[in-house]
């Protein structure tokens, strides 16, 4: 497991690679949480495009992002393309309030929609 | 039936061995060659088992884990067991988002995941002596080939 | 000195289980990132004695074999046990080219091989009872690191 | 495992790849039987290049097939690069009989030579 993070339009893409279980996400929290903390970015872009496997635990760090950001002022969204992953995400019924994405491009989109509905616009 | 393999394999609850128990199921499947999605599905719900009997079976408390699993000619059962604390009340766990850790950001999705992926799920669990999580499944892919 | 993670696996004694019996050592090992050399002696030693236990220990009787490994900082402890027929004669039976089976092409290596790529071996068997073969190995690799 | 004939300036060759072991042996050893008495080819390069692992089950395998072609009148070279495999080969002592090569040109050449010396050239 591995995590890297970027910019893109100023949201804070964050990049997980390899397998996501309980193990990875204790290392994963930690680390998502403190770049939020030190960068002043309010939109996530979380990108499972390189997750070869994710378990529930997955589905407790992404709902538990999504209120850290929500408590920002901001909002989330997925990056996800595999079948499997996605399968596992809709059981717990995120896409109800979590946006899944098949790019970057069009989480970013989605994004700027929401955050105007946020803001009242 | 008769099975034409079996194995089974006792581990310490470390987090690590979460992903070990996925590697050990993955091989001992690769005689029988499933699909992707298959062998997906089998190793998720391993993973969910093994991370309850870790967290929620011992906690803080270091114990062993032990997964059993039997091959049939299309169809796989696997047992994983630990002497953890227990369950007490089975409906309420296996109901879907009931979790006693949500601190922990469990989202009481494990048993739903297990039923959902796997053909068969039953539990058994007993209050200060331990959980046992049987599942099975079988394998769309091979029945043609019998 | 206190182990930092241990398993043990029970396996039929079927051929196919020699590969499985890799998997698992090496799926075990992962959490320390051994060299490709010492893993691979590592797998090449744990194939030997699984192979003999399936060939000689059990013949064509069917049986169950036990890994256990318990790792350590810096090293490895493996035991491979069978109830098989057991060796009468160890000394000669770990006599470099010395087999029972040349008919089945094995050239009695087996033994040079896990004594060669590991630091340790040792093995204890009784006629009629089993045979367990007990081996060991440092990590150069992660001497450093400590 | 898997196994691939071809030949190569009148010689057999056998390229095995993937895991060498006793419960691959067996197969190995009917094929490479069958195809070495169907073809009249005298001599064998058993090509170990693509073997990702091989215990001393493969150094029964070596050793018989090596007494097959000696039996044919023909000679037997080892094709292998991996430093894992050229000790296992090297621990029974292999290679004082049978040559072990780089590349299927050089033990071509070496079989050659052999030929010559067996037929008292
Ligand atoms: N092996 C176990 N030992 C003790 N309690 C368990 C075990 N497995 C599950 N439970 C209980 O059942 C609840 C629901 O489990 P699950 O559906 O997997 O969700 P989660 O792991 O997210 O809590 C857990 O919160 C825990 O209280
Ligand atoms: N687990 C076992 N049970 C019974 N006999 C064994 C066992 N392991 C080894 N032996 C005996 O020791 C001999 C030498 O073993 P080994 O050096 O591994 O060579 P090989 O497997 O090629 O015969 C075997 O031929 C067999 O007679």
């Amino acid at each position: 497991m591995d995590v890297t993070f970027d910019f893109f339009k100023d949201n804070l893409v964050v990049h997980i690679s390899g397998e996501i279980d309980h193990h990875a996400t204790e290392v994963l929290r930690t680390r998502i949480d403190k770049k939020l903390i030190s960068e002043k970015s309010v939109n996530m872009i979380l990108d499972l495009s390189d997750v070869s496997f994710m378990d529930s635990s997955g589905i407790g760090l992404i709902i538990g992002r999504f209120k850290n950001v929500r408590g920002f002022g901001g909002n989330l969204a997925l990056v996800c393309k595999d079948n499997h992953i996605k399968r596992i995400v809709s059981l717990a019924g995120i896409e109800k309030i979590i946006e899944i994405c098949n790019d970057i491009e069009t989480a970013v989109n989605s994004l700027k929609i929401k955050n105007k509905k946020t803001a009242g616009l | 039936m008769q099975n034409i393999n079996e194995m089974s394999v006792i581990f310490s609850s470390k987090s690590e061995n979460e992903a070990f128990a996925r590697i050990v199921v993955s091989a001992f499947l690769a005689q029988i060659d499933p699909t992707v999605n298959e062998l997906n599905d089998i190793k998720t719900a391993v993973s969910e088992a093994v991370t309850n009997s870790i967290i929620h079976g011992y906690g803080n408390d270091s114990g062993q884990i032990k997964m059993r699993c039997e091959l049939f000619l299309d169809a796989i059962t696997i047992e994983i067991e630990d002497s953890g604390k227990g369950i007490e009340n089975i409906v309420e766990a296996m109901t879907p988002s009931f979790t006693s850790c949500p601190e922990m950001e469990r989202t009481g999705m494990g048993f739903t995941v297990m039923e959902t992926l796997m053909d068969s799920l039953s539990v058994d669990s007993k209050k200060g002596v331990g959980t046992k999580v049987v599942m099975s499944k079988k394998f769309d892919s091979l029945k043609e080939c019998k």
